[in-house]
Order: structure tokens, then C-alpha cells, then sequence
């Protein structure tokens, strides 16, 4: 119940095509994330699911019907807008009636669904309150509550927790994981932070100008990237770019190493450079090294313990087994080696 | 869902304005007789070559300038009054509005009967308290009396709209100047001014639209006399009290066209606010 | 700004606020109390203030003379009717602009504040002629048309910058949540931009209360509101100060109680955009 | 049946709304009132009648409309009106100025000439006499100067300079008369060129100056009366009703001490500077009420009315200068300014208003289309000179170039 | 040229004393960090340093000098608001301008000035854009042109970066610490967000309720937090709180294990437990664990190649070398042994 199938979807606004024809299927009861920088059509995309945007071309099957022409209220689909979109003059408790009270379902199932809801995210002492008298997760939650309710076959959110603090943000993070195990149903996620789709998705969709760039889950978009784009789309900090003689050591246009897979020391290594400025988290330290002669910046993770600074002499040794290799065109040459 | 405002406002203004450049063509005397017969241009050249012609552009002129200059300084001034903290600011603020509540004839009458009236008015009161000689001021000041009761009925207006856009600024903007040793005056002059030129830009338009129909006040105060004739005051004479209404069309036609010059005018500055 | 503000400076601004909130009010305030005095004290040379016989004496009289209760019904029903019809006209026109915006959107609204610059007295024999034509001379519902016409362009602005503000996710979530065009208007919109309809119902309230041009010369005695019976007191005989300020008292009281009681709503919303 | 009436808001009028109940007593009609003022009404009604837009059924309209309308036959002609009303009892003047080639268009309510009320303390106190009959302007001149005491707050007279053709307009109009001044020749010529008109207009301006209230430019009737009722105005030359305001003791603070006399003339000039006027009640031809209209025509100026106002208010109040019968009342005999009232009617004479002769008819008023226009915008221009603004000269200059202008915009 | 010393600073709202009185000491050249929950006073601080607060008692001493009176301008400080506070009206170059022109200095030097941070900050092609035309990191650099063209003596930043996404949100906050490098001026940044404390100061000040609860240097604060506030706080994901008899082997009231110093294994270990949500981050992965009998959610690390995951059971070891001991009013006990 919630299979959403997009075949050679075109989206044009006026003379710029936004999204060239694209194909996609999202399982059922898979947690999909679209990825990808700025303006590169996510919130597009998503909103031709949802039937907000109209398809210039191309078919959209949900559930194994054409869904292309409905509108988006007939899609059984909820989403979760990046405002949130809550009604600011209506309670808690109408917020999430709305979507019943539209479709016409009798009061009592309203009362049962809405209790259900809110016990299920904490809503319950909130229920008479007004959107405006709620803190940001709180909102984000009824959000949710409302998009629950309908009992759709999918869920959509717009990059729903970008709105949040930092740790605001990790709590709501996993709060929706675990309603996607709760529920198991379909969801799609658009959010441009890496983070959030590395740790929440089943499946990632890395977009770029529309087109889309590698589809898979997490680890594999990590660990075989498809393209340099993705490579250096997905993993924080940035996995390290190297061109140059060094690259062609690997018959390779260039290389990519992660900053966790380069070990450092202060005597002796594969290759040397400068501490720029060093980001000492406690658990992780993160080296930001210039002057190696190989790219402008090499950013390496060593633990918490490394105590060199500004301005020390480093040694860099990367791991051979996981090193990414590129052809001149971006494109992911065949591994040398087995992947760790 | 535009389309019930666009054509009852398009009807609203085609039907009169045809009518009116179907009369402004005519010699047209209601009290003739009616329809005397086409009469090409003669009502627009006669119109503008009338004495009273560009007296009263200039007179219209004078008068929505007056005002809007008084009502947007004063109004600012007050706005950044009324934004400072303060005991009793609702009522203060009521206090202030409340001239916009006013039906222009009522202030009329009372502008003219209660304070300008040269042997009862209160300013001469006041005037002759301080040993000065009273001020015939619907004679004498005629223009500046018509500005000033004008200007009270819109300086309301012109705060209300200042003082939310003054509210709006961000705080951490005058802070910043602050911070960058901008003195207060150099504050209001280079961040809250311009700040305020969207509201002022609106305030202007708005009044100005007002302004070129001001009618009662006229009519009540002077009834045209003393330099105070109008563009739209003359119209009134040329159709009502000459019963010209072939005259009075052409003249119109005329008030019409300045309106959208002074309207072009101000488009251009308001619509440029208006977008971004 | 957030820093504490001294004592002194508090006290300087209200004491401030207050002259000037004061001296702005001060008309109003001395013809409600000169229609509580006699003619002879109205006149009395120095004025009086306070301390003088209050009488009731010129209500009285102006209650006998005309029929107050019947312009203040008209009064009531036209600015109502006329705020009301174009509300209702205003609305999706002015959702429209805000939310399907095309290019010739500004330009539109802009053009219809420029019928607002149409010279009444210009037109004023078409539209008598239509109305004679049309059979509603005299009748409310003639009056609550014009002056609709009259505010529409208003209206729809203010509509539009309110409905401006509301974002558009809000709109796209009713959408998904089931809602159709009509509930999407009646159960979001309009609830969400309720201050701003407030301060629209309430700014044009005033505005078709107060005009005086229309109201008089398109009704008799069925549809007269009270800008037609304060025309009946502005210059009586003789001796009238009291009587007028009665009067004029009775003609503004309505409409400045109603304004006084919202001034939140007024102040609050009447921004025409000029605040983002 | 209900009539809707348009009427001007003045004493008489406002008395005549409390009166009605008699009216729906005796027919059974209903009258609703729309009461405005002088220059809005006169726009109002004047607005209906042109475009037959027939919101009222009964106007009260003055001297000036009367034969216009008439004559475009937008009148009902008054000529069945019932035996008991006595048309011919009506002022010969009145009903002149009320006619459109000998047929009645509107019965006179109330008539009106000017006259000059003085306050006879004042005048003994400077030691003159106000002459018998018509006074010269010299001499009013004279007395003014001589009863000026601006330390008391005392003006030697109060005359009308408010633009407005029936205001200010009226007064120097008929003043220009006495002058042997017009405003057309028989060709239709404007005559602010002659010396008449600048004599009139200096004299006019100096003795102002000189003995006027300050800003007279701005005074009208009601401004002049409350001046004169409060004991501000040594004389007054105006509306011949004023007298029973400046008698009542409930309103005038100088009620016994008022005299009256004959409007002044210039020496040598046999025409006096007073106007004649009239309100009068006239039915719109096309209204569907027309009998109920005249029945109501017919009540308010009729003997009878004039009685019920006598027995309600007291014969001081009931409206003068309609009826010879009113002034052969022996009630009425008592009444001060009755005679004086009368005198001054009579004295007026609206075909013949002026020394050269005219084409037009009316004293203080041209009975055409285009006069009320012009002179509004001629008394405009005088204004000017009384508050300083512009000279005799250049206010004449321009009033001739104006009214040239609007003559030949209307075809002359 | 940049010490800045608050002597018993105290500020009240009216009745609410936002910060008791309070003693700190800012080094000249220091990068001071102000770090504390949302309103407890970071904010009320800073613009008491700024002077735009009065202070309600104690004394402001910058360079040596009182300046607790002195108009903020008079101070020499420079300021960056959350909100950039840009002036919308004025081109990026007349911004940077504004306080020069203030101060009534030269044109010619003023152009110098502008050049210079304009190039320093990567604005010289933005220069007559309106701040509407630029994106938010764009802006973020205008706000700080205008400060640095002051020359000023010390910086002060309030939540810089919050308003910014996550991507850019690292990116500038590396271009501030390599710009405090540059300068080495006094720089007091406030932030709610631990990691950007951790990798940006030389001195974290964490605040609650206007009280100072500790000052130290990022790995004093990381290794060695006076109480469980500061402990909770500093590190991320936060430190793993245990009460009970567990803490009591360590004759302590509460022990505090970070998630990166607990060893994890599928086999065996000292306690055990379910796997709520695992986290993988490819570099990473975070096990969020439950049934453990300890704390409701024991999080731990572990690197990028372990893979249970939803219900899986797990075995957990702490290193014994890093566990915090704190007694019952929360502070910290002398340690048993040598933190590494
Ligand atoms: N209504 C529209 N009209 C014209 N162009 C549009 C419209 N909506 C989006 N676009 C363009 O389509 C492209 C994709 O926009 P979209 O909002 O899908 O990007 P996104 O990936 O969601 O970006 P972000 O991460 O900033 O939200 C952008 O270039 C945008 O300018
Ligand atoms: N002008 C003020 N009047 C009254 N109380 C204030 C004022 N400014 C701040 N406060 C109070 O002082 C306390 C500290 O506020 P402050 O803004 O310094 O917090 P903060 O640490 O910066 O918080 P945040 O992280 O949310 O920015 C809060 O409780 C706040 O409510
Ligand atoms: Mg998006
Ligand atoms: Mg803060």
C-alpha cells in the first residue's frame, strides 16, 4: 500500500525544465530520501507526487493507478511541510481533525484517531492549545499528528526538521525513524543535509539539476559513489579529492580518500602538510591541512587524543583498501580492490 | 476569481468616463434645454483658457502638497513619538486617531466656526489673549487654513501606517548603527528613514488619491473664494452651479488626466517599493 | 529596542505624547463640549471649559428638528451593506492576486486604485442619469453599490497585502488535507487573515460613513445618512454654535465609539503593505 | 399618499416641519423632509429637475429658478389652485418674480426685501437721526464711522462680504443698483467696466474698512446676525426677516433697541439698494403625487397656515412679505418691523430693477441660466478686495473677462 | 589590545536577575565562547560587553579602561547580530562603509579598508549588491566586513551562524576561526550549539542562569566537566548519565561514559542490551540502545563496518579510563585515576 511509481516525469517551468524526464520507483514501505544541493528540484519532485505541481509529462502510478491527473487530496498521500504549515488559528486538536472534517468522517472516529495520534507522539496534554503556544518540536509533531491521521498510503516531508536547532533536530530525527518502523509506511523525505539521509533513510536518491545522479541505500552511496558528485555529496566532512600525479599513481583522473580513512601522525607518513585550523570535538579531532601539494585542503579525522595545532608539521597516510577512484568524466572506475 | 472586482471596476469606471467624454463633446445645458448639439474641442479650449484654469491646477497642486508634506513629516515625527515607551499609550493613540473618524464636513465646521472664525473662533481668542491682531484666517491664510484642516484629518492616517512600519524595523539594525557609532539623528537619517520609505511611498499614494477629490472642506470653509478653487472645486462650479455640463466634462477630462499624471508619477515610486 | 529605558526619559515622552495627543484631539473635544453648553456660553468671551452649566438643551433640539434615528439607520446600513458587498467581492479577487499572481498582477491593482482618482463631481450627472435610468435614486442599495465601487479598490489592496503574508504552504496543506477551493477560503484563509479583514472592514467603515460627496446628492429623504443631516446643520441661523456641535456630535459619535473600541484591529492592521 | 419635500434649512422652514401633523390631519398625506442647506440644496434640487430624476415632489426653490424652470416647463403651473386660497392676495412683486409669462410656478412661503436695522441707542449716542425714508449712502457712511468703537467691540455696520451669489453677491448686486450700476447691458454686455461699478465697489470696501467687523470678507447672513444680536453691529443692512431675529429677546441681547429703515440710495439715484426674494414651494412637472403636492403647496402658504403659526408661536413668527392680507391683519399691525417690511417690497421692483435699462429680470439676480455661476464666481473676485487680496480694479477687470467668457460659452 | 574583564557584573529585567554577579576575564586575542542553554543569559552578556545594556551593577573594564558607561560606540568593539542586522537600503559596499563613514574617516582610506576585507572575505564581486541580492553566507561575511573595517579591538558575535544551513553553517565557521587566526583579535562568540564551541574557542564560558559553570578550553571542558550540566552539554551525541547501583561501583552518586569511549560488540561485554535506532553514517555509526537496565537509552559509537541493527542484541564495554564520577548535588568527584 504505497508504491509510488514516477515514469519519464517532466517538470517545466515556463522555458526551464526543472526536472527532465525521470524514472523512479519507491517500494512500498521504504523510507526514500531525496538528497541533493540547493534548487536542484527535491521539493519539485516531491510536490509532483503530491499532486501540488502538475506533471509537464510523464505518468505518476500510485498504488498501481495513474494518479498523474488527481487531485492531491484524492492521492492518499499526507505530507509534512517545511513550515510546518499548521493552521495558526485552529487547536491542536482541529489541526489535526482538519483533514477528517474535509473528508466528512463522523465525529466519533475523529475523537479515536486524534487520541490515537496524540498519545502515539506525546501530543495529548497539548491538545487545546494553539499552534502558536508550542515549541518548535512540538509542532513539528502535530504536523505529523495531521498527516497521520488520514491514514495515507505515504508520507511526504519537505525537509521537515530544517526549521529546528541542532538538538532539536537530532531528537525529531529519531522520533521519525521510529515512527517509520511503527507504521511501515511508505515515506518520502526531502532534505539537503546528509546527515539526516544517511541516518534515516532505506534508500537514497541523490538529485542534481533535476536529473538523478545514484539511487541506493546509505552505506552503498558511501561507500561506492557513484560519481564524484555523490562522493563528495555524501559523508561529513567531505571525502578528499586528489587530481594530479598522485591521482594517476591509481590510473585514476582522481582520487577520493574520507577524511576517516587517512591515518595521522607527527613523524612520518605517506604524505605531509600543514595543520590549518584544527577542530578539536573532544571524541574526534578534524585536521583542515594545507600545503600537501595535492589538493587545496585535506581534511583528515584523527581521534580525540591527537593534540597538534595550528601550524604543526603532519604526516598523512591513507588507507590503500579505500581509496575512490574517478575517470576524468566523474564517473566511478571499476575498483581496484575489494571495498572494506 | 479577479474577474467579479476587474469588470465592476472596469464597468465603474468606463460607463462614467465614456458618458463624460460623450458630454465634454457636447454643448450640453441642462438648463437650455439639454443638448444643444456637437461641439468638437470648443468646451477644452475654452476650459483651459478660462482664468480660473491654472490657478486652480496650481491651487490643487499646493494643496495635496501641503498636505502631504505636513502629514508625512509630522507623521513620522509622531510615529517615532509614539513608538517610545511611554505611560497610557492606547489612549495617547487613541487621542490621536481619532481625527480620522471625523466626517470632513463635521471638521470643516469646526475648523471654520470653532477656531478660524474671526470674531468667535478660538484662535483669535488666543491671538488677542497674546496682544496680537487676530488672523482673518479663511480670508487672509486661506490656503494655509485649508492645508491645516486637511492635514488634521490625514496626519492620522499617515501615523498609523508610519508607526507600524516604524515597529517593524528589526531592533538589531539600530543597534548595529549604534554599534557602528551612529548618533540618533544620524540613526533616524540613515536606517529608519529609508526603512520608512515603503510606508511613506504608501502613504503618499494613498493621500494622494484622497487629495485630489478634496471637495467638502472647500465647499464649507471658502466655497472657492480666496485662492482655495480647486481643480475638482472648479469642475463643481463649471457642472453644478453654472450648469455646464459640457464644460464641466471637459474639465473632467482634464482633472482625469492629471490624476494620471500625478498617478504615473507615483506608481513608478510605489510600484518600485511595492516589489521588493 | 530592549534597553532599559530611564524614568525621566519615560516621563518625558508621555508628558509629550500626551500635549500632543492632546492638542490633536482637542477640536474634537471642544465641540462635544461646546454642544453641551447654551449658545451664549458657546460664544462667551474668554471660551469656558469645564465650568459651565451643562445642558442637554441642543440635543433636545436637534432630536425635534430632524429624524436622527432614521440617518443614523441609513448611516448604519450603507456603510455596512457597502463594506460587507465589498468584502465579499474583494476576497477572491484579492486571493487571486496574492496567490496565482501573473505578470500584469500589480499592474491591475494599480489601475484599480486609479479609478479612485476619477473627479466625483465629474461624473456626477452619468451616474445621476444611470440612476434615474436604473430606478434606485434614493435607495440604499444605489448608495451601498456606489460606494462599494468606491472602496473596492482599497479593499482589494489591503486584502491582497494581508493575504500576501499568509504562506502559501498553509494553503498547498488544506489542499492536501482534503479542502477544496471554497473550504480552503472559508476555513483557512479568511480565519488566518482575520486582523487584516478587521482592519479592512473597519477603514473602509469609516471611509463610507464619512463620504459626503455620493451620499448626499444620490438620496433624498428614504436613503439620507447622517452626512445628509449634519448638511441640514451647517449654517442655520443665527445664533448655533451649541446646536451645531450637537449636531456634528451625534454625526461622528457612532463611527469614532466604533473606532475607539478597535483602534487595536485599526492600528494593528491598516499597513496597505507598506511593512513587509 | 407620502410627499418628499426639499426645503432650505432656515427658521421659517424648520417651523413649518413642526406643523406638518395639521397638514396629514386635514388630507391625510405623509410628508418626509429633506432639509439642507441653502447652496447644497440648491444644487440638489437643481441636479433632479435637470435630468427629471424626481426624487422629491414639492421643492422650495427662490426668485431665481422660479421663471428659468418655469419657462422650460418643468413646473406644474399654479393656475387651478381653489377659490379659498386667494391667489391674487399674494404680493403683486412676489408673484411677478414667481411667474413665467403670467402664469404662477411656485407660491411664495415667505417674502423678502432688505432694509437697514440700526440700534437706535447707538445712533442717539452719536448724536444722529436715521432720516426718514430712504437714507443716502453718505450719510450710513457717516453714522457708521461715527458708531465705530472698536475698544467696545462695536462695528458702525456689518454687511455681507462672503462670496456667494446670494450671499455677499446679493447685497453688492442691489447696492450696485442704488448706484446706477448693472451687470448687462441690453445687448447683453457685461458693465464691470463703468464707473458705477467702481464707485460701488470702493464705496463699498472704504466704508467696510473703515467701520466693518474684522474679516468681513467671510461674513454672510448668519455670520452678520449673531454679530448684531450680540450687540457687535451699529447697522445692518440685510434680509427683512432678520428683523423678527434681532427682536426676539430670547436670541438678540439688543431686542428693544432696534430701528428700522428704508435701504440707502445714492444721491441723485432714485433706486434704493434693496433685493427682493422670495423661498417659494414649486412641484416638479412628471411627479406622480401632483394633487397631493398642491394640496400641500396650497396648506403652506395659504391665509390659514399663516394663522396656525400666529396661534402657535405668535404673529412675530409667522413668515412676512407673501400676502397683502398679513399686513392688513390688525394682529399683525402691532409687529414693529411690519410696515418697514412691507415698504421695502414694495419699494423693489424686479422688471425695472435699474437705472439704464436691462433685458433681465431681477433685483439682485439676472434670471438666467448662467447667473448663478458668474456671480458666484464675480462675488469671489470681490471677496478678494475685501480681504485685501486684490484691488478694485483688478477685481473688475477680471470679473468683466469672466463673464464675458461664460456669456459666450452659453451663446450670447 | 583586546582584554576585556566583567568585575561582579549584575544585570536585572525589573524584578528578574538575568545575571547575578558574575566575574570573567576575556584575554586579549582570545577566542572566548559563550555557551549555555537557550535564556540563560548569553545574549544579555554579550550586549552588556557591547553596552547595549546598562548594567545594573558591577563594572566593565576593556583595555584597562572603565568603560561601563561609555555609549557602545565609544568602546571600540565590534559586533555580528544573529540576524546579520545588515541595512537592507544600502549596497554591501556602503554597509562595510557605514562605520567609517560615522567616524568621519577619509574616502580614500575608507576605499583602502574596503578592498581589503572585501577581499578578505571574498565580497569584492559583491560589492554593489543590495544584502537581499546575496545568500546567507554572503550576508553573514557582509556583517562581518563591516566589523572588521572598524579595526576594532575586540569582536563580538551573537549566534552568527544560526540562521545558516548545515553545509554552510561549517563552512563559515571555519572562515571565523581562520579569520581569528588571522587577526588575532579578541574575538567572544555566543553560540547554544556545542560543536561550533568545541571547534571553534580557546576559552568555553558555559553559562546556566547567568551563572558561569565552568571556563576552560574546549578538551579541559571535554575531559574534565565540573558537573553533570557541563558534562550533558559539552560533547556530542552527550554523554551517557548512569545512576543506580552501577554508579555506586564506583562509589559515586552518578557516572557519566561518552558514547564514543564504550566498546561494542555482538559477542560480549560487561552489559547488555537491544538496538533501538543505529545510526550509520558510513564514517560512523551510532547505536542507540535500550533494555540495558541502566538508563532508559545508553547511546554509543562505533565505527563505520559494524552492522546489527533494529532489535538486535549488543554487548557493551566502557573503557574504564573514562568514566566520570559525579556526586549527588552533581559536581564532580576527584578521579579515581588519570584521564587520558
Ligand atoms: N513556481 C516556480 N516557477 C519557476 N521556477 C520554479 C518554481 N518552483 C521552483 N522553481 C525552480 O525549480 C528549481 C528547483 O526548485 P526546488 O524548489 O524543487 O529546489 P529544491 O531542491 O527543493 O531546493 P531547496 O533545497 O533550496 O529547497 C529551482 O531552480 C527553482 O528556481
Ligand atoms: N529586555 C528584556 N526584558 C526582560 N527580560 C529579558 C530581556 N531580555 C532578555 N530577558 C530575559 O533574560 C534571560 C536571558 O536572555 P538572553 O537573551 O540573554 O538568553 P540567551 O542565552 O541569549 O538565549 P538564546 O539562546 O535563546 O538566545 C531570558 O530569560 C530572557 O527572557
Ligand atoms: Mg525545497
Ligand atoms: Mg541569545
Amino acid at each position: 500500500m504505497g508504491r509510488i511509481v514516477l515514469e519519464k516525469v517532466v517538470k517545466r517551468f515556463g522555458e526551464a525544465e526543472v526536472i527532465p524526464p525521470l524514472d523512479l520507483t519507491i517500494e512500498d514501505g521504504e523510507f526514500t530520501v531525496f538528497v541533493g544541493p540547493s534548487g536542484c528540484g527535491k521539493s519539485t519532485l516531491l510536490r509532483l507526487i503530491a499532486g501540488l505541481e502538475d506533471t509537464t509529462d510523464g505518468r505518476i502510478v500510485i498504488d498501481g493507478k495513474d494518479a498523474t491527473g488527481l487531485p492531491p487530496a484524492k492521492r492518499g498521500l499526507a505530507m509534512v511541510f517545511q513550515s510546518y504549515a499548521l493552521y495558526p488559528h485552529m487547536s491542536v486538536r482541529k489541526n489535526i481533525a482538519f483533514p477528517m472534517k474535509m473528508a466528512g468522517m463522523d465525529q466519533a472516529e475523529q475523537d479515536r484517531r486524534i487520541a490515537k495520534a496524540a498519545g502515539a507522539l506525546n501530543l495529548t496534554d497539548y491538545l487545546d492549545r494553539k499552534p502558536g503556544q508550542l515549541s518548535g518540536g512540538q509542532r513539528q509533531r502535530v504536523a505529523i499528528g495531521r498527516a497521520i491521521v488520514r491514514e495515507p498510503s505515504a508520507f511526504l516531508f519537505d525537509e521537515p526538521l530544517s526549521n529546528l536547532d541542532a538538538a532539536l533536530r537530532v531528537g525529531m530525527r529519531m522520533e521519525i525513524s521510529e515512527l517509520h518502523k511503527k507504521l511501515a509506511t511508505t515515506m518520502v523525505y526531502v532534505t539537503h543535509d546528509q546527515v539526516e539521509a544517511m541516518t534515516m533513510a532505506d534508500k537514497i536518491v541523490v538529485l542534481r539539476a533535476g536529473h538523478v545522479e545514484q539511487v541506493g541505500s546509505p552505506l552503498e552511496l558511501y561507500r561506492t559513489p557513484r560519481n564524484t558528485f555523490v562522493a563528495s555529496f555524501i559523508g561529513s566532512p567531505k571525502m578528499n579529492l586528489i587530481e594530479g600525479p598522485e591521482a594517476a599513481k591509481h590510473d585514476a583522473h582522481t582520487i577520493g580518500i574520507r577524511p576517516e580513512h587517512i591515518d595521522v601522525s607527527s613523524e612520518s607518513g605517506l604524505w605531509s602538510g600543514v595543520v590549518g585550523v584544527a577542530e578539536h570535538l573532544g571524541s574526534d579531532t578534524f585536521f583542515h591541512i594545507h600545503e600537501t601539494g595535492l589538493a587545496e585542503t585535506i581534511t583528515v579525522r584523527a581521534d580525540g587524543e591527537v593534540s597538534l595545532t595550528h601550524g604543526d608539521k603532519i604526516y598523512l597516510t591513507p588507507r590503500p583498501d579505500v581509496i575512490h577512484r574517478f575517470s576524468a568524466d566523474g564517473l566511478r572506475m571499476k575498483d581496484e580492490l575489494a571495498v572494506a | 476569481m479577479m474577474a467579479p472586482a476587474v469588470v465592476l471596476l472596469l464597468g465603474w469606471m468606463l460607463v462614467p468616463l465614456t458618458m463624460t467624454l460623450y458630454f465634454s463633446f457636447k454643448k450640453y445645458l441642462p438648463l437650455r434645454g439639454g443638448d444643444l448639439g456637437w461641439v468638437g474641442f470648443e468646451n477644452y479650449v475654452r476650459f483651459v483658457t478660462s482664468s480660473a484654469f491654472w490657478p486652480s491646477i496650481q491651487t490643487t497642486l499646493v494643496l495635496v502638497g501641503g498636505v502631504l508634506i505636513i502629514t508625512t513629516v509630522l507623521g513620522i515625527l509622531l510615529a517615532l513619538l509614539l513608538d517610545q515607551p511611554m505611560w497610557g499609550q492606547g489612549p495617547v493613540r487613541i487621542l490621536v486617531i481619532a481625527p480620522f473618524f471625523v466626517m470632513p464636513t463635521v471638521s470643516a465646521l469646526v475648523w471654520k466656526n470653532f477656531f478660524m472664525d474671526a470674531n468667535y473662533g478660538l484662535f483669535s481668542y488666543l491671538w488677542e489673549f497674546f496682544g496680537a491682531e487676530p488672523i482673518q484666517w479663511l480670508s487672509q491664510a486661506s490656503m494655509p487654513s485649508l492645508v491645516l484642516i486637511v492635514s488634521w484629518q490625514w496626519l492620522p492616517f499617515a501615523t498609523l501606517i508610519l508607526l507600524t512600519a516604524i515597529q517593524s524595523l528589526d531592533s538589531e539594525q539600530l543597534e548595529a548603527a549604534e554599534m557602528d557609532g551612529a548618533p540618533a539623528l544620524k540613526r533616524f537619517w540613515f536606517i529608519i528613514l529609508p526603512h520608512l520609505s515603503r510606508a511613506i511611498s504608501v502613504v503618499i499614494l494613498i493621500q494622494t488619491i484622497f487629495l485630489l477629490g478634496i471637495f467638502a472642506e472647500i465647499f464649507v470653509t471658502t466655497g472657492g473664494a480666496f485662492g482655495t478653487k480647486t481643480l475638482t472645486y472648479l469642475i463643481y462650479q463649471r457642472v453644478l452651479e453654472s450648469q455646464n455640463i459640457g464644460l464641466g466634462s471637459a474639465g473632467g477630462v482634464y482633472a482625469i488626466i492629471l490624476a494620471n499624471i500625478v498617478a504615473i508619477f507615483l506608481m513608478r515610486i510605489v510600484g518600485k517599493n511595492l516589489d521588493n | 529596542m530592549a534597553r532599559a529605558v530611564t524614568t525621566q526619559r519615560k516621563a518625558i515622552n508621555t508628558a509629550l505624547a500626551w500635549a500632543i495627543g492632546l492638542l490633536i484631539f482637542f477640536p474634537i473635544l471642544w465641540t462635544i463640549l461646546t454642544s453641551f453648553k447654551t449658545e451664549a456660553t458657546a460664544i462667551a468671551d474668554p471660551p469656558v471649559f469645564f465650568f459651565f452649566d451643562w445642558t442637554l438643551e441642543n440635543y433636545g433640539v436637534v432630536m425635534e428638528r430632524s429624524n436622527y434615528g432614521k440617518f443614523l439607520w441609513n448611516s448604519i446600513a450603507i456603510a455596512g451593506g457597502s463594506t460587507l458587498l465589498g468584502v465579499i467581492i474583494a476576497v477572491p479577487a484579492a486571493w487571486s492576486m496574492a496567490f496565482v499572481p501573473g505578470r500584469r498582477t500589480k499592474d491591475i491593482l494599480l489601475w484599480m486604485l486609479s479609478t479612485k482618482m476619477l473627479p466625483a463631481v465629474g461624473v456626477l450627472y452619468p451616474i445621476y442619469l444611470l440612476f434615474i435610468k436604473l430606478g434606485i435614486l434614493d435607495s440604499k442599495i444605489g448608495l451601498i453599490i456606489v460606494l462599494m465601487l468606491i472602496n473596492l479598490p482599497i479593499i482589494v489592496w489591503m486584502l491582497y497585502t494581508y493575504f500576501r503574508e499568509i504562506p502559501g504552504e498553509i494553503l498547498e496543506a488544506a489542499r492536501m488535507d482534503g479542502a477544496g477551493l471554497k473550504e480552503e477560503i472559508i476555513h483557512v484563509l479568511t480565519p488566518m487573515a482575520l486582523p487584516g479583514i478587521a482592519s479592512t472592514v473597519l477603514l473602509n467603515l469609516i471611509l463610507a460613513w464619512n463620504e459626503a460627496f455620493w451620499t448626499l446628492n444620490l438620496t433624498a429623504a428614504e436613503a439620507a445618512p447622517l452626512t445628509a443631516f449634519i448638511a441640514s446643520y451647517s449654517s442655520p441661523e443665527g445664533l448655533f454654535f451649541a446646536k451645531l456641535s450637537a449636531a456634528s456630535t451625534m454625526a461622528i459619535a457612532p463611527i469614532l465609539i466604533l473606532g475607539w473600541f478597535s483602534q487595536k484591529q485599526l492600528v494593528r492592521g491598516l499597513t496597505f503593505g507598506a511593512v513587509k | 399618499e407620502t410627499l418628499t419635500i426639499a426645503t432650505v434649512n432656515n427658521g421659517d422652514m424648520i417651523r413649518m416641519q413642526g406643523l406638518t401633523d395639521d397638514f396629514t390631519e386635514k388630507t391625510g398625506h405623509d410628508v418626509e423632509w429633506v432639509t439642507l442647506e441653502e447652496n447644497v440644496l440648491r444644487q440638489r434640487v437643481t441636479t433632479d429637475i435637470t435630468t427629471k430624476g424626481g426624487a422629491f415632489d414639492v421643492m422650495t426653490i427662490g426668485m431665481y429658478e422660479t421663471p428659468i424652470w418655469g419657462a422650460n416647463g418643468w413646473l406644474v403651473p399654479l393656475d387651478d389652485l381653489s377659490e379659498e386660497y386667494d391667489v391674487d392676495d399674494i404680493l403683486p412683486a412676489m408673484a411677478g418674480g414667481l411667474s413665467h409669462d403670467g402664469t404662477l410656478y411656485a407660491a411664495p412661503f415667505y417674502g423678502e426685501s432688505s432694509m437697514i436695522m440700526y440700534r437706535t441707542d447707538l445712533m442717539e449716542e452719536a448724536g444722529l437721526e436715521m432720516p426718514e425714508g430712504s437714507p443716502t449712502w453718505s450719510f450710513i457712511r457717516e453714522a457708521a464711522a461715527a458708531m465705530t468703537d472698536r475698544d467696545a467691540d462695536i462695528n458702525g455696520i456689518c454687511l455681507r462680504g462672503k462670496a456667494g451669489w446670494g450671499e455677499g453677491g446679493a447685497l453688492i448686486t442691489a447696492m450696485s443698483n442704488s448706484f446706477g450700476a448693472r451687470w448687462f447691458d441690453e445687448n447683453w454686455q457685461p458693465q464691470f467696466d463703468t464707473d458705477a461699478w467702481n464707485e460701488t465697489l470702493t464705496f463699498f470696501t472704504e466704508m467696510m474698512n473703515e467701520s466693518g467687523p474684522a474679516g468681513y470678507a467671510t461674513n454672510g447672513f448668519n455670520e452678520n446676525l449673531s454679530l448684531f444680536q450680540q450687540g457687535k453691529c451699529g447697522m445692518w443692512i440685510d434680509a427683512t426677516v432678520a428683523a423678527s431675529f434681532v427682536t426676539n429677546p430670547d436670541d438678540s441681547t439688543v431686542a428693544d433697541s432696534v430701528g428700522f429703515a428704508l435701504a440707502p440710495h445714492k444721491e441723485g439715484i432714485d433706486k434704493n439698494g434693496n433685493w427682493l426674494w422670495a423661498w417659494a414651494l414649486g412641484i416638479p412637472a412628471g411627479t406622480q403625487k401632483e394633487e397631493a403636492a398642491k394640496a400641500f403647496v396650497e396648506w403652506a402658504t395659504s391665509k390659514d397656515y399663516i394663522e396656525l403659526v400666529a396661534e402657535n408661536e405668535g404673529w412675530a413668527n409667522v413668515p412676512p412679505g407673501a400676502r397683502t392680507s398679513l399686513y392688513e391683519n390688525e394682529n399683525y399691525k402691532d409687529v414693529p418691523f411690519a410696515q418697514m417690511t412691507l415698504d421695502s417690497i414694495l419699494s423693489a421692483d424686479p422688471n425695472n430693477p435699474t437705472v439704464d435699462p436691462v433685458p433681465y429680470v431681477g433685483v439682485q439676480f439676472a434670471a438666467i441660466p448662467e447667473f448663478a455661476g458668474i456671480a458666484t464666481d464675480v462675488s469671489q473676485e470681490f471677496s478678494a478686495v475685501y480681504a485685501g487680496q486684490q484691488s478694485v480694479e483688478e477685481a473688475l477687470e477680471k470679473a468683466q473677462a469672466l463673464t464675458t467668457d461664460a456669456m459666450e460659452a452659453a451663446g450670447y
